[in-house]
């Protein structure tokens, strides 16, 4: 099964059903499930552009006078809102099944996986009874310029464990804000340009602990790397990464019909049990291996808030950074 | 006969012409954005900003910190061993000479990986350091960016320092000589004097580079922040960019270059002289002792940029599970990747060969214009063709998609657009390369040429190009090299049909599939291998690549 | 077709200074012109701008009624010599000569048979598959020399095209060059510091000093009635001695006086009272019969095949050059002797005091 | 401190070529010795591979006892002027010249005061801010003369160094070395062109041929007694008329007969019947007096300054070139005229058939 033969002999040919441009971040198992399943099904070219959230947000800014994609198809549903106003706005056919908490209230993005944020370390570098439990474990000395985080104002990811944490400890009374100036004191000053670092960065080695998502950690623990994962003890967020349709996009129907069925149950399903992602739907099994969304300790992540004052928040962290 | 335009005007013309559609337009209208307020009008608000905050203007200081040290170690790098290489009969120089253009091709992010791999707190060789009791300082922060910057850019100097070196009149070295100079000395006062146009076009290309790369200090920076990767960050985010402020700092890193660029120029103009180099220098035949002695040290050096390579290379063939690699061997990555290969390995060639063709046949003209017809516009000119070197290329992939993507010029999406960014982004190589050889040309050979009758446009294809073809070569090998390697432009440009084998390995290395991503970036690896190889086969006897 | 060459107050100027200046002069349709004059003076600057590599920065030059000041080098149809030689070093020897011809649609075989035929020529015919790093610095001299010939140009343009050269090539070549000239009626712009060479290949000579023409003339003018004191100094060696004017009758006929010595001579017109007489070595006769002449002492003795050459010292204080052939007097005349020497008045010549005038 | 140079059957080869071929010659301290020959005989060979820049293919040369071969050249204290005059392009002529000394730890003062001496010894001082690429070819090779010289070396090498200069120039400079030389008496090694000049400076010349030395001695001893017809040839031109023994006494007096034309000359031994007069264009005698002689016709006449320049076809169909000085006759002799030339017997030199052994 070749991808580039299906390519090649593109929508000219084919013009009855049409192609459809994913955007997508998603690693290349994701993609090929979905993308094969969903040309199967309705024989429609699936014409693939993988790149970074923000490469990929990049060029829908930038091609907005002429767009080139149709469907933005994973990406944090925070990093989405941020451009939502390069989407247009739509309610798939499945939403009824979707748990509500993942959905855009204005439709502009919906979700297709909730990711809770975790701490993870390395079984190497920390004995068992030093292991971390919560957040404020992050503060311990013995983890000083030895915990992997990514920078908020760079990844989408991180930002969200920042917001978390934030809130976690009380975004509005200020001891939110002393807890990230004390864990910031406690990274040595060592931020991570990017989420990946993170992950594979306490894999190999390179830091006892670190602040991913959930989705990305579980990976290494499944292929038996030397990493744990904690749920932490004073609650953790579950923003999903979510699909969005370009506004202006060429192939509307065929986009809108590919929204449908990556929330669809059929897709969802196969997500779970093939590659481990967590569904959205209301009706779908959770994958095995994973503990199930009921017994995470979730805090009431205020969504609007994380979205809405993240300029202030960001700069409040860069304020931090620079010590001044 | 008066109204004919001479072909140096044409040239010039054309170039400019060009210049204006593939550079001026998609860089003016995004350098507009950082003087353009929200609101629609002119403000120096971003500028302010950036000399307010240290958040922003500290990364300035730290970029100029790293490439001023970078130009340095490079040259104290770079000198020595070219002129090692060109004049004694070292021991393995071809295997040397391959290695250290290949260190220049890390293969894009995975190759800065393998420094991690090698160099980290758990890293290799960091472990085996210890272990002999040996506290090797971590790769992080400055020191590391240097290191891996020196190492990784010293290949710039080295090339272009060979290339002139062997072009020299070896009869201003035994004037030197007979003068009573011994090496050292003669090297100091002629040798390397005389060659300082190319020295100073090599320690551009270094300082440029170091200024414009994202991906090392992005990957071994940890706090250690530098400008490139502040703009990238500012285009690029999945938290929401800040476009004018983005420009703002695109501006002040072209200011920065373009201050070098020409603060070069005006040191070369003064040093421009010619000479015509009928007999080059022969090379010397060592001792045996310092022979090997000297040619292990230069191996050493080519081995160390090699390094990461191999890494990759020995990772592509490790058994993988899932993210992770695992004890043993396998060729799961290659089977994994096998399907995706045929198409994206086509682009590459394609895209990359008509690319390379159009920057050797630009990169002369413009190089040529530039010093053997020095003038106001042509200089303008020089510059201009640097500037998008220090662009970081998803920047410039950016610029592009957003000018090409509406009338009147729509390519986004086609072939067209990253060749165009291609030739645009690699020129610089060609053109600094092959404008340090040609200070060396003496103007009466050209000269005798137009007098036998030859038009200036002849002249220049048949003797003017020829002597410039060393100079040529080099820079044509590493346009060609970071052509196929190019990454960070494509990775915005590329749609469905277009991607290249760098755009997999990224995917791959996004995604966590270090396995695959070391089996594509072996793959090549070993096509950059097979070119050089193809090309000195193909040139056998009539250029060498140094 | 061959043309002429006419120049028109041509200035060159580097900087503030004026390597050409206001240079004048017509050279005619096939004619062998020689440029001459001491090094720097401007020759080479001079020929650059009639083959068009230097500006002219004022003045016009003409090939025939065309003005060419801002015509490309490419288009006029020259054929030059370099100083430095300018040899392709890329090319052998065979195709460095070639190269004009190539440019021209001549058929491959026509091209062979000039080159070789050139090659032949300057004598180099076994060297052809060289390459010019191979070559000594006549050899590629030579190289120069036929690149430009082979392609018989309107106008060939030649910078001391025979300076490293043995003094037996050096004839062969200046012969040779000035048959094919002849032959072929090239218009020839020659730039020579060799005076011989140049009094024997010249139709005209122009001596230039500081980017000026001082004289222009055939070689015998130039030899023969320097105009200026320059010109005799620089055309062979002269020596300068002050003389006075004793006594002029009305036919002209004037007695002249110098360091002791007095003669007789028939000048043209009024002299001045004080003049200057411009002898060559060879103007000087040695006095072995009578007491008569200039009197000084041998310092330096030289054998130069044909003629020995002394340094004498004047009882003036001044030395000056005096050359006698071999076939005169046999042996030298020993360093020390007392000596009279007499001027060959017929060639002599006679200047004002400052030199800036030829009285005769 | 001189030092003698000793070359013991030297050899250089390129490929197969040798182009120097066991060359042996002692050079004494403080000797002027010049080598001569044609365009491509190995000169500047020879003189490379004495400055340690070609490799020594065989043989061995000696400064003084110091076997030399494979010492580095910068320690070998010579000075040298390239025939090329490889000037450093980035340097002014100021710091061209002092180049040299400034490796010798010489105090500034005293650099600065030889070097603008030297640059006035070869009169370019006024030039001495200039970069090279602003100078003429001329003033170009002053510099890489000033360069050699100002360092005052053990042993001096020059190739053509004069090659580009007027000939006033050359004269000065040519005196200005020899002095130079004897004063300080600095071993030279001079390649020239020009047998003037080599006539004129040298102690001894050695005349080169194929990279094979073919005469060794003073000037007046190659001029007047060339051993091989190559070199009566290359040093002044020389015409070689076959010649035939008609009668010899015991005492060695000839009767030698030559296109017709009989003379007398007294012979230092036994002659072989046939025999090579070699004559020099200035041995030929017009013979204006009588009807003896050997018969032509003039078919070109140049002037020349000093003397006309004649080319006489014989009536055996053979050319030869004559001289007349121009005080000897007054005016030219017209092409057309029939004349007489009688030999200066003295002068010319005597040959066997084949001109590879002097008789007389
Ligand atoms: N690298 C080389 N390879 C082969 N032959 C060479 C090389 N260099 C010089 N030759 C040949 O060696 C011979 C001697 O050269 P050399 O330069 O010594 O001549 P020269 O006597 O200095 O002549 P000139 O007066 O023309 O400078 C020449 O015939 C030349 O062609
Ligand atoms: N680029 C330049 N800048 C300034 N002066 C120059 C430049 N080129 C030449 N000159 C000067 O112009 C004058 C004339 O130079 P030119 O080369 O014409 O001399 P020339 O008569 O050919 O002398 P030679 O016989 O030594 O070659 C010289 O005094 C020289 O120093
Ligand atoms: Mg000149
Ligand atoms: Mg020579």
């Amino acid at each position: 099964k070749k991808t580039d033969e299906t390519s090649d002999t593109s929508g000219n040919n084919n013009s009855g059903k049409g192609k459809v441009v994913v955007y997508t971040p998603h690693p290349s198992e994701a993609i090929n499930v979905g993308v094969q399943e969903f040309q199967d099904k309705y024989g429609i070219q699936v014409e693939v552009v993988a790149a970074g959230t923000g490469e990929l947000l990049a060029r829908i800014e930038n091609e907005s006078s002429n767009p080139l994609g149709d469907v933005l198809w994973g990406g944090g549903a925070e990093s989405l809102a941020t451009y939502k106003k390069y989407f247009a706005q739509y309610k798939p056919s499945t939403l009824p099944d979707i748990n509500p908490a993942y959905v855009d209230p204005e439709n502009y993005w919906v979700g297709e996986s909730p990711l809770p944020m975790v701490i993870m370390y390395n079984t190497n570098l920390v004995p068992a009874d030093q292991a971390p439990k919560g957040w404020k474990d992050m503060l311990n000395p013995a983890f000083k310029g030895k915990i992997a985080m990514a920078d908020p104002s760079r990844s989408g990811s991180a930002y969200t464990i920042l917001a978390t944490m934030l809130q976690a400890f009380g975004k509005d009374d200020g001891k939110g804000w002393q807890f990230i100036k004390d864990f910031y004191a406690n990274l040595d000053g060592k931020v991570l340009d990017s989420s990946s670092k993170v992950y594979k960065g306490v894999n190999d080695g390179e830091y006892a602990v670190g602040l991913t998502i959930e989705k990305e950690a579980i990976k290494y623990v499944e292929a038996g790397g030397p990493v744990k994962i904690v749920y932490p003890e004073e609650g953790t967020s579950a923003v999903p990464d979510g699909v969005a349709l370009i506004k202006g996009c060429k192939n509307e129907a065929n986009a809108k019909l590919f929204i449908d069925f990556v929330t669809g149950k059929e897709c969802q399903t196969i997500m779970a049990q093939q590659i481990k992602r967590r569904p959205v739907r209301t009706d779908t099994e959770p994958p095995t291996g994973l503990p199930p969304m009921e017994e995470i300790k979730l805090i009431d992540y205020d969504f609007d808030w994380a979205a809405n004052e993240k300029d202030s928040i960001l700069a409040q962290w860069k304020k931090i950074v620079i010590g001044g | 006969m008066k109204r004919r335009l001479d072909f140096w005007s044409v040239v010039k013309f054309a170039c400019f012409a060009l210049m204006l559609v593939f550079l001026v337009y998609p860089f003016f209208s995004m350098f507009a954005k950082s003087i353009i307020s929200p609101e629609g009008g002119v403000t120096f608000d971003n500028f302010a900003q950036f000399f307010k905050l240290k958040y922003y203007y500290s990364t300035l200081k730290n970029s100029l910190s790293i490439c001023i040290t970078v130009t340095l170690t490079c040259l104290a790098l770079g000198i020595p061993m070219a002129y090692c290489a060109t004049r004694y009969n070292l021991i393995g120089k071809s295997v040397m000479n391959v290695m250290i253009i290949m260190s220049l091709m890390s293969p894009p992010f995975i190759g800065a990986y393998s420094w991690i791999v090698l160099l980290g707190r758990n890293g290799a060789l960091t472990k085996f350091l210890t272990n002999l009791g040996i506290n090797m300082p971590s790769i992080y922060g400055w020191g590391g960016i240097v290191l891996v910057f020196t190492i990784k850019l010293f290949p710039y100097v080295y090339l272009y320092v060979s290339g002139a070196l062997g072009s020299i009149d070896s009869s201003l070295e035994e004037a030197s000589e007979s003068l009573g100079s011994g090496k050292f000395r003669r090297i100091m006062t002629v040798t390397l004097p005389v060659v300082m146009p190319t020295i100073l076009s090599s320690g551009l290309m270094v300082f440029m580079t170091s200024l414009a790369d994202f991906g090392t200090p992005m990957l071994i920076g940890e706090g250690y922040k530098v400008l490139p990767v502040l703009i990238y960050e500012e285009y690029i985010s999945e938290v929401g960019t800040n476009a004018g402020m983005a420009s703002t700092l695109s501006v002040i890193i072209v200011l920065c270059s373009t201050f070098v660029l020409l603060l070069q120029n005006a040191v070369v103009m003064k040093k421009n002289y010619n000479m015509s180099a009928l007999r080059p220098p022969a090379v010397i035949k060592l001792r045996p002792i310092p022979r090997v002695l000297i040619s292990f040290a230069c191996i050493l050096v080519a081995f160390l940029g090699f390094l990461p390579q191999i890494v990759v290379v020995v990772s592509s063939f490790r058994k993988t599970s899932g993210p992770i690699f695992t004890s043993g061997f396998s060729l799961n990555s290659y089977r994994d990747i096998a399907y995706k290969l045929s198409q994206n390995i086509k682009n590459t060639f394609t895209f990359s060969i008509t690319a390379i063709i159009l920057i050797v046949i630009f990169g002369m003209l413009v190089a040529y214009l530039s010093v053997k017809r020095r003038s106001k516009t042509s200089t303008l000119l020089d510059t201009m063709v640097m500037f998008p070197y220090v662009i970081p290329g998803a920047v410039l992939g950016i610029a592009f998609l957003s000018a090409f993507n509406k009338p009147p010029i729509v390519l986004a999406g086609t072939p067209i657009i990253m060749i165009v960014a291609y030739v645009v982004r690699k020129l610089p190589y060609t053109v600094r390369s092959t404008s340090g050889i040609l200070y060396q040309i003496d103007s009466s050979i050209e000269e005798a040429s137009i007098s036998l009758g030859r038009s200036p446009m002849k002249t220049f294809f048949t003797v003017t190009a020829r002597l410039m073809a060393p100079g040529v070569i080099s820079g044509a090998i590493l346009s060609w090299i970071s052509t196929i390697n190019e990454l960070s432009s494509s990775i915005m440009l590329y749609s469905g049909r277009t991607g290249t084998i760098s755009v997999a390995i990224y995917n791959e290395v996004a995604r966590g599939g270090f396995g695959t991503a070391a089996a594509l970036a072996s793959i090549l690896t070993l096509v950059t291998l097979l070119s050089l190889l193809l090309f000195q086969i193909i040139s056998k006897g009539k250029v060498s690549i140094v | 077709m061959s043309v002429n060459v006419r120049i028109n107050r041509a200035v060159k100027t580097y900087g503030n200074f004026r390597a050409v200046d206001e240079v004048s002069v017509d050279i005619a349709q096939g004619e062998f012109f020689t440029l001459l004059g001491p090094s720097g003076c401007g020759k080479t600057t001079l020929l650059r701008m009639i083959a068009g590599f230097n500006s002219v920065d004022g003045g016009e030059i003409y090939f025939g009624d065309r003005l060419i000041n801002n015509v490309p080098a490419h288009t006029r149809d020259i054929g030059m010599v370099f100083q430095n030689y300018a040899i392709f070093p890329h090319m052998t020897i065979f195709d460095n000569v070639a190269y004009g011809l190539r440019n021209r649609k001549i058929p491959k075989d026509e091209i062979r048979e000039r080159v070789e035929k050139t090659l032949d020529i300057v004598q180099i015919s076994h060297l052809k598959d060289r390459m010019p790093a191979a070559m000594s610095g006549g050899q590629q001299q030579r190289v120069a020399l036929a690149r430009a010939i082979v392609i018989k140009p309107q106008i060939l343009l030649m910078d001391e095209p025979l300076s490293n050269l043995d003094a037996k090539l050096r004839v062969q070549m200046r012969t040779m060059i000035k048959k094919l000239q002849k032959e072929l009626g090239i218009t020839t712009i020659y730039v020579t510091h060799d005076q011989e060479e140049a009094l024997a290949v010249s139709d005209r000579i122009a001596i230039m000093k500081d980017g000026k023409i001082i004289q222009l003339g055939t070689p015998e003018e130039i030899y023969n009635r320097p105009v200026h004191q320059f010109v005799a100094n620089f055309i062979g060696t002269s020596v300068f001695l002050p003389a006075e004017v004793v006594s002029q009758d009305e036919n002209g006929e004037a007695s002249i006086q110098v360091s002791g010595y007095t003669f007789r001579v028939k000048l043209g017109r009024k002299a001045p009272k004080k003049l200057k007489l411009s002898v060559r070595p060879k103007q000087f006769l040695f006095n072995d019969a009578t007491d008569e002449g200039i009197k000084g002492v041998i310092r330096v003795a030289t054998f130069l095949g044909d003629y020995w050459y002394y340094e004498v010292e004047l009882t003036s204080g001044e030395t000056v050059e005096v050359h006698e052939y071999t076939k005169e007097h046999e042996g030298a005349r020993p360093v020390g002797t007392a000596v009279k020497l007499l001027l060959d008045l017929n060639r002599i010549t006679i200047f004002n005091e400052d030199g800036t005038e030829a009285i005769r």
